[in-house]
């Protein structure tokens, strides 16, 4: 497994080829993988929204991040498990987060990799402020459970 | 018991304190929650506060050791 | 919507960046990604596999596939999806299936492309045939729940 | 009335009959089933065996039409 932080702005596909290639025990034997990329946007809660800043708890974060992925190994079969996250100052369209998850069967893939993107958006210790386009800037109350109707 | 400790701020709890950290030297023992009194001067802690003791998610009622780090943040929004 | 059936290999990534890059609409507004890629491995079922041959039914297999994207279309809120298949001679480690949805937010992204992949394997019309190490030939008798534990 | 129907067969299926396809001519009306039969000197359809006319799944006792495509093939094992 691996947890990044990464202070500028990632290449999704780059990280996850980076990594499955440095993995060999995963040739011939991943047939599931299962990709999050969470993106920013450029609307948020009715706003215009032009940037974001992304703060951590270096140490607690990638700490907390492996024990998530700790937790999923537990639960599924999983080959394993890559976890990149920004920080830093943020535009939208690019990535925020990434969570791939390799395994043989694609029902531990998709579950693993769901229970750590909530894990993560619940648990682990980010804290995004946006600047909206009027230049106000306004830090996020909480997260939400994901549902565009909910 | 002299108990030093240190306690960091993150994110809007950080800007509305108006510090990041605090180093705390004081006679045990502790609290999480008396951790934040002793180093807000009494203030009661802030609803939805979450703490973490050495980088683990802790309860307020957690006793604290000399050589501690505390941390105290708002809920979390990342992914 | 988009599906593709690829007599030769692909390049997953590619597939995905492209057709993002395509459709203007999700610039700045698809927040989550969730992408799901099937990979040949080299065992089945207790045997070494060199190969496999896959067949479809040109016509009814694409749509097919996007009577399914529209299924999930009409159940969650999602932006796009694009469903990437091989056809032909296909080798250990080369992509099966590609399977991409964009949506506002994760929930939807995630059950939609959960739903798109299961749908695809118990529906789609395709067929596979192992050619193993040993020489033999076999064709699948059916798709599995996707578990390594049942 | 009579009915053109184009037959086609495929995978395990295909290999086992030793053809792909069949082209009947015949006096209607018919269901899926008995295009099999028709086409099939009125050997039964094999267990497990799906159906699907103009490239929409169909039920064996479904009518077909002149014109119509009558695919037959074993469980699907794509993705």
């Amino acid at each position: 497994m691996a947890v990044k932080i990464c202070a500028d702005s990632f290449e999704p596909w780059q990280e996850v080829q980076q990594y499955r290639n440095s993995a060999k025990k995963m040739a011939g034997k991943s047939g599931a993988t299962a990709i999050f990329i969470g993106m920013m946007r450029d609307v948020n809660e009715g706003d215009a929204v032009k940037g974001m800043m992304l703060e951590h708890y270096p140490g607690m974060t990638e700490k907390h991040l492996e024990k998530i992925i700790a937790q999923a190994q537990q639960q599924w079969q999983i080959l394993d498990a890559l976890v990149v996250h920004r920080t830093g100052t943020v535009l939208p369209d690019e990535p925020i987060v990434l969570v791939a998850v390799w395994a043989v069967h694609r029902g531990d893939a998709y579950d693993a990799n769901r229970y750590i993107m909530e894990a993560l958006k619940s648990t682990a210790p980010f804290w995004k402020k946006e600047l909206l386009k009027s230049d106000a800037e306004r830090w996020l109350k909480k997260n939400t459970d994901g549902y565009a109707s909910s | 018991m002299t108990m030093s400790i240190k306690v960091r701020y993150f994110a809007s709890l950080k800007e509305s304190l108006g510090r990041a950290e605090d180093d705390l030297e004081f006679s045990g023992p502790a609290t999480v929650k008396e951790v934040w009194e002793r180093a807000n001067a009494g203030k009661p802690l802030p609803d939805h506060i979450l703490a973490a003791v050495n980088m683990d998610y802790a309860q307020l009622n957690n006793a604290v050791r000399d050589g501690d780090e505390v941390a105290f943040f708002p809920p979390v929004t990342g992914g």
